[in-house]
């Protein structure tokens, strides 16, 4: 019985959009727990048709169908239908947002049980899910920047969700606006790809962007530039990452879900979907790859210092994501999306154990937890694995993903973002083993915390679990024989970097050798991380006072919040006093003083009303006088005109 | 298209008459609010009904005018009452008729408390103006009830208004007067300069029908004259400051219809007398009325985000919404015309829905300044919800109907290929508009609905049945008009096509 | 014979000039009062002069009779404050007196650049033209000026009749005894 | 009897008429303006019999003229009256300097 499960499509962001607008309407009066029930269910019913769809397209091979609804807007020669492009990318990107979403919205039952907004939290995860899918199953630009400014929407409500607190709110005003700026970009990247290919639907533009090329080469480039402003404002790369980090205002399921397995990941898809475009946009492609690189960097040696479990990892995902868009930039768009799956999954992991922690413990902060191993025996292992798949491990995901994109840049002849990919995996570990040391190992540095810690109750653990088998063996699935595993063979088709395709069979030797030095650095990272933090022989607060200077910089994250926030935003507000002291003073001005001039003019006539009939009777002789004398010149020819 | 044999013969008069005899009944019962009131709501209502039966007369997707009715008024001077719609006026009638209807409803709930029944009138009278302008096919009709409109605003916002309304009524009546004197002088050289001695006429039909009768200097003055009127109603940022003292002073019905209809009567005007009559002389001024058009985006957006007044902030929000509307018209293709109009109408819901609700707010706290507001959010979920979408659509949320008119005016801006620099200068720019606009409208909405609760504000109700009542059909229009805007498209689009053709645009669709 | 008429006509001009600068310069109002008839007087001589008796006759009727009469009327009610020559000047009087003159001179000029007509009118009086020009084209504008007439003595009357009740707070001054 | 000239006369009329004018700019009392009113409606009743005669206008129309200038005289002088009698007795003066209650 194989029904059409492609036709079938729509129902995957329909379902969920369903559950939002039941629980909005009836979530406050009736249904408050309850809508954790209906928005879970409708995820599990949204991920099996999301699954279902993903080995359907796995079964029929290239498969790239479009499923149109209607016609959206069609004004003159530019029209927009509301369409889903089902095709090998976009059947993976749903399968696994489907997938994440179903178990964080069952752990956040467990998470949001006592918090009395709980129908709002599940009215707009659900929306969010709804727009995620409506994002990626979108076959036009336009469809996609829906979804991609919904989301945008969808992460501001659910950031300042806890609206009592300035905190929340402002870092919500923050990530919307930072959203807004990269929308920007995606908004003329649209408008030109339009004006240049005529359509906006994937289909159309892609075969004519090789023959543009020739013609416009700098317009391909202005748009290719334009659509990673873009993502550099969704995915939170440099410039426009610092939205991130105070995002984990939100609560953490949250976070888990939009800032660290779906949302952010959308830059990586519009890159990765537009692979024909960036290909032949020529210098556009080596930028991704730089402020990938960089980013990756930037990112890991912020985290390295952070306190928060939350702005660790919240830094650890913009440097993952870093890596993501350096893969894109080497032209290895299949490593980056496989990073996207796997990462998705162990830092979704991450992030829901921190949840677990903070749930127990009520606390963030990393410096007061210590020794919880033995109170969380589940949470501590879900977390462990997941570490190790983030310090790219073998045989973890990370390491298959991770290692693949740091050994495409070498192969693509780019050493040195290699080195520096090689490098922030050397950090990754580091934090990464001195964040599970800090939580989980050595004695309870607050004993009153310690004593409350317990493990979390069954609804929680149980997607831990879960998400875990996915950390542990999607690299596996996915990536193995590396470059030629099955995720390559499946995004084939779809995703081809003409400039990278390596036709000869791929070299083993060269891989291995590389992915052994990828291991290696790693295995350094958490050696390190293991002797400071276990064994204090170099005591992290006697290195913090040596490296004195740095420690201080990272601590303030090189200052750029400081640049943002007052510089920016005070000279913005001055700037626009100014406009409207203007506005006030000079435009109205001007008008009050036109006003002010006529009223002048009146108080000036008003004298001449003196009241005595003598003066009136000398004007009408005055008057006489001069028309005799004007008369009198005309009529002599004096005055001839 | 529903009833083709049209059910309701002269449906326009009797549009501009269903006011009228309502106001004959309200004189009687002047002194009786309540029955003053009930016999607005009905004659709005009936007029909003026949407005939508003259929608379903309406036959989509032809570009000429419809519903014509044409009568000798004045026939020494060839002026004839001539009524009729098109594409474009036929939807901002439909608007105007559901705006006012809202309008009445609303001030019958209590919000206009002495003097009802002349309140009732005023509006009624105004209804009677603001139909009259889109219907009007005689430039002199037109200009009669383009004044008409401003006598009950004045009064509206003169007696109800607020504390300084005297100021701000007075600065409305004289900044719009000037205007359209200026009008005025432009419609007696149209009708001197429309034919030989014999054939003088002011309908606007016959002045299009034929080839462009006015010689090239004439249409460059007569063009700034038009638009002069125009860019005064609607506004364009040298001449927009009576907006804010106007909204801030009127009572909130009467900024309702002013932000949702009135300022649309110069948008309308452009577009309906403006470019098609005087093609040289829009070509002269286009630069200029572009480079205004980017500038109202910008500079509306800036000074919006230092308001410290809701009304304010709302009303200089609208002089950038408006700046989209003259950037559509006047980069003179398909997009942008559709797109303006279009931006016409999301702005009329939206902006009418937001002033509704800043004056709800209004009648509970009896504050407007935004540091005396805060923590709304937590007592009043339903208000919320509705503000926070009418929020998102004004600043251009995909999926709303704010986002469909503005991508359409970006979309035909970067296509604008004229001087003085071409439209890839002046997109960009005034998509950086679309951000200042989520900035302002974001922190506005973060200061008034979030944070801690306020004890002042703890025991207000919530939204009442009437205050819903009103909000319900805005809020359907805005999610409607957002995620099926096609149909809507399919009206307006040959008529604006025909305009813009006459303006000397290059149109994609052969005009028909 | 022939010198009689200029003779004549000078000595009525001088007299008339010199009563009308009577009236205006005059210190008492009723000199000013009494040279105005004077004046009138001479103005009909003018008339004879011309040759028009029945207007030298209605002028003196009218002028001298009616009107002279009233204003004495006037001048008996209103006070004879005696003052200071000077005072009794407006304050704007050489200004008035200056846009006379400039007015006066050129029509004066003017008027000397009409000359006579060809044919002299026929002689013996013009009383029988006269009447048949006012009763028969001039019959309608005649009935007028009656009506406008009483509409005269109306308003004077309403303007000056006292209200019994509102009489003014001061009393006023006795007109004999002056101020 | 040889005939004064026609401009004589019409000097005579234009130096009285002005005499009048000056009369009623410069004399403060009220009735003295008055009457120089009337020295100005003299004038022109002269300029009229002149121009009537002199020029021998069909049927005496100059005279006719002067007829409705008595008329317009006689009315002129009682509501003259009639106002200044009515202005002194609410304000014991005839001096047209002080009645000002008009100023604006």
């Amino acid at each position: 019985m194989n029904i059409d499960v492609v036709g079938l499509v729509w129902l995957v962001p329909g379902i969920p959009l369903a559950a939002a607008i039941v629980n909005g309407l009836f979530g406050r009066r009736w249904l408050h727990r309850a809508t954790g029930v209906i928005a879970s269910v409708a995820l599990g019913l949204s991920a099996v048709l999301g699954v279902a769809i993903f080995f359907a397209v796995v079964a029929a091979g290239h498969v790239a169908r479009t499923v149109t609804l209607y016609e959206w807007i069609g004004a003159g020669d530019f029209h927009v239908n509301v369409a889903a492009l089902v095709d090998p990318l976009s059947a993976t990107m749903v399968a696994v947002v489907t997938v994440v979403s179903f178990l964080i919205h069952v752990f956040s039952n467990g998470y949001m049980e006592h918090d009395p907004g709980i129908h709002r939290f599940f009215t707009w995860l659900p929306l969010f899910v709804f727009l995620m899918l409506t994002l990626v199953l979108a076959d036009n630009y336009l469809l996609m920047f829906v979804g991609w400014e919904g989301v945008g929407l969808c992460s501001y409500l659910l950031i300042g969700f806890w609206f009592e607190r300035p905190a929340p709110y402002t870092a919500a005003n923050k990530a919307f606006w930072m959203n807004r700026i990269g929308d920007w970009g995606f908004t003329i990247g649209t408008i030109l790809t339009f004006l240049t290919f005529g359509s906006l639907t994937f289909h159309d533009v892609f075969p004519k962007v090789a023959g543009v090329a020739q013609t416009q080469p700098l317009t391909i480039t202005f748009i290719a530039l334009a659509f990673f402003l873009g993502a550099t404002g969704k995915s939170a790369q440099l410039p426009l990452y610092s939205w991130l980090p105070d995002a984990m205002e939100g609560p953490t399921p949250v976070s888990a879900l939009i800032h660290a397995a779906t949302m952010v990941t959308a830059g990586v898809y519009l890159v990765a979907r537009s692979t024909p475009l960036f290909a032949v946009a020529g210098p556009a492609l080596l930028v991704v790859a730089i402020i990938g690189a960089v980013t990756a960097l930037f990112a890991a040696t912020i985290a390295l210092v952070q306190v928060d479990i939350k702005r660790v990892l919240a830094y650890s995902t913009v440097s993952q994501l870093g890596y993501m868009f350096l893969a894109c930039g080497v032209g290895a768009p299949i490593a980056a999306v496989f990073h996207l799956a796997t990462h998705a999954f162990f830092k979704a992991l991450l992030f829901l154990g921190s949840g677990s922690v903070i749930h127990a413990t009520e606390e963030q902060d990393m410096r007061r937890m210590g020794g919880l191993r033995r109170k969380m025996p589940i949470t501590y292992w879900t977390f462990l694995l997941a570490g190790g798949a983030l310090a790219a491990i073998p045989p973890l995901a990370g390491f298959w993903s991770k290692d693949e994109i740091v050994g495409a840049a070498f192969t693509n002849g780019q050493p040195i973002l290699w080195a520096v990919g090689v490098g922030t995996g050397l950090l990754t570990a580091f934090y990464t083993t001195r964040m599970i040391y800090l939580t989980f190992h050595g004695e309870p540095r607050d004993h009153h915390l310690y004593d409350h810690a317990h493990e979390s109750p069954a609804v929680m653990t149980v997607p831990l679990l879960l998400l875990c088998v996915g950390a542990v063996f999607a690299g596996l699935v996915l990536g193995f024989p590396p470059e030629a595993g099955f995720i390559h063979r499946f995004l084939e088709g779809t995703v081809t970097a003409e400039a990278a395709a390596q036709s000869e069979l791929p070299n083993y030797v060269l891989i291995a050798g590389l992915a052994a030095t990828a291991v290696v650095a790693g295995l350094i990272g958490i050696a390190i991380g293991y002797a400071m933090y276990a064994r204090r022989r170099p005591d992290p607060a006697a290195v913090s006072r040596a490296v004195g200077p740095i420690y201080t910089l990272l601590w303030n994250k090189y200052f750029v919040d400081e640049l943002y926030d007052h510089r920016i935003l005070e000279g913005g507000r001055a700037l626009f006093g100014a406009a409207w002291a203007f506005d006030a003073h000079i435009i109205d001005g001007i008008v009050d003083r036109l006003a002010w001039l006529v009223s002048l003019l009146g108080s000036g006539l008003r004298r001449v009303q003196t009241g005595i009939v003598g003066n009136y009777a000398l004007s009408i002789a005055a008057g006489l006088l001069i028309l005799i004398v004007v008369y009198g010149g005309y009529a002599t020819g004096v005055l001839h005109r | 298209m529903i009833f083709d044999p049209p059910i309701l013969p002269s449906v326009l008069t009797l549009l501009l008459v269903i006011p009228l005899v309502g106001i004959v009944p309200l004189l009687a019962f002047v002194r009786d609010a309540r029955a003053a009131k009930q016999i607005a709501i009905v004659t709005t209502f009936v007029e909003l009904v026949v407005s939508l039966i003259m929608l379903a007369q309406f036959r989509v997707g032809e570009a000429g005018f419809q519903m014509v009715e044409s009568v000798p008024w004045l026939p020494s001077l060839g002026i004839r009452y001539e009524v009729g719609v098109d594409g474009i006026s036929v939807l901002l009638v439909v608007l105007t008729t559901l705006l006012t209807f809202i309008s009445v409803l609303y001030s019958s709930g209590g919000a206009i408390k002495q003097r009802v029944g002349e309140f009732m009138i005023a509006f009624l009278l105004l209804e009677v103006g603001m139909v009259g302008v889109f219907v009007a096919l005689d430039l002199f009709l037109f200009y009669v009830m383009f004044e008409l409109m401003l006598i009950p605003m004045y009064l509206i916002i003169g007696i109800w208004g607020g504390t300084r309304r005297v100021y701000a009524t007075l600065k409305f009546v004289l900044f719009t007067l000037a205007g359209s004197l200026l009008m005025l002088v432009a419609i007696v050289a149209v009708y001197l300069n429309s034919g030989p001695a014999g054939s003088r006429t002011l309908s606007f039909p016959d002045l299009i029908a034929g080839p462009t009768r006015f010689a090239p200097e004439f249409q460059v003055w007569a063009f700034l004259a038009f638009a002069l009127a125009f860019a005064i109603k609607l506004p364009m940022v040298p001449f927009h400051t009576w907006l804010p003292d106007a909204h801030v002073e009127a009572p909130t019905a009467g900024s309702i219809v002013l932000a949702g209809i009135l300022l649309k009567a110069g948008g309308y005007g452009l577009l309906r007398f403006a470019l098609p009559l005087f093609p040289i002389g829009a070509q002269v001024w286009l630069p200029i009325i572009i480079v205004l058009s980017v500038v109202a985006i910008l500079y509306g957006a800036a000074v919006s985000t230092v308001q410290k007044d809701l009304k304010k902030l709302i009303a200089y929000s609208s002089v950038a919404h408006m700046g989209f509307v003259t950037l559509g018209l006047f980069v003179l293709n398909t997009q942008g015309g559709v797109g303006a109009v279009l931006q016409m109408l999301n702005h009329g819901v939206v902006t009418g829905a937001l002033f509704l609700f800043v004056g709800i707010e209004y009648e509970k706290t009896h504050r407007r300044q935004i540091a005396d507001l805060g923590g709304f959010a937590n007592h009043w979920p339903l208000y919320t919800a509705f503000f926070g979408i009418f929020v998102l659509a004004s600043l251009g949320l995909p999926g709303l109907n704010g986002f469909v008119g503005e991508f359409l005016v970006l979309l035909g801006t970067f296509r604008y290929g004229g001087q003085p620099i071409s439209g890839l200068l002046w997109g960009p720019l005034a998509a950086i508009g679309v951000i200042l606009a989520a900035i302002y409208l974001l922190w506005m909405f973060q200061r008034v609905m979030y944070g801690p609760v306020r004890e002042a504000y703890k025991a207000l109700p919530d939204l009442t049945p009437i205050e819903v009542a009103c909000a319900a059909p805005l809020l359907a229009l805005t999610i409607l008009l957002g995620v099926f805007p096609q149909p809507v498209i399919a009206i307006i689009q040959p008529s604006v096509e025909r305009m813009l053709a006459l303006a000397g645009a290059t149109v994609t669709v052969a005009v028909h | 014979m022939d010198v009689l008429g200029p003779i004549l006509f000078a000595f009525l001009t001088l007299m008339i000039v010199g009563g009308g600068l009577g009236v205006v310069l005059a210190g008492r109002i009723t000199t000013s009062a009494l040279l105005m008839a004077f004046t009138f007087l001479n103005m009909a001589g003018m008339f004879v002069l011309l040759g028009s008796e029945t207007i030298a006759a209605f002028q003196v009727l009218i002028y001298v009779g009616a009107i002279t009469v009233l204003i004495l009327y006037g001048v008996m009610f209103t006070p004879q404050t005696p003052r200071a020559y000077g005072l009794f000047f407006q304050k704007q009087t050489p200004w008035g007196a200056l846009v006379a003159a400039l007015a006066a001179l050129p029509v004066i000029v003017v008027a000397f650049s009409f000359h006579d007509a060809a044919s002299l009118p026929a002689p013996g009086g013009d009383l029988n033209a006269l009447a048949t020009a006012v009763f028969t084209s001039f019959a309608f504008p005649f009935e007028v000026a009656s009506v406008l007439l009483l509409s005269a003595m109306v308003g004077a009357i309403v303007l000056v009749k006292r209200e019994p009740a509102s009489r003014p707070p001061a009393a006023p001054p006795d007109p004999e005894r002056p101020v | 009897m040889t005939l004064v000239p026609l401009p004589a006369f019409i000097a005579v009329s234009a130096t009285l008429f002005f005499i009048g004018v000056a009369g009623v700019l410069v004399r403060r009392n009220a009735v003295v303006i008055l009457m120089s009113v009337e020295l100005m409606l003299n004038a022109t009743n002269l300029a009229f019999v002149a121009f009537s005669r002199r020029l021998a206008v069909a049927g005496e129309r100059g005279s006719v003229f002067v007829v409705f200038v008595f008329v317009v005289a006689a009315a002129e002088v009682a509501v003259g009256l009639a106002i200044i009698l009515a202005a002194y007795r609410n304000r014991p003066t005839v001096d047209v300097d002080q009645l000002d209650e008009m100023k604006g």
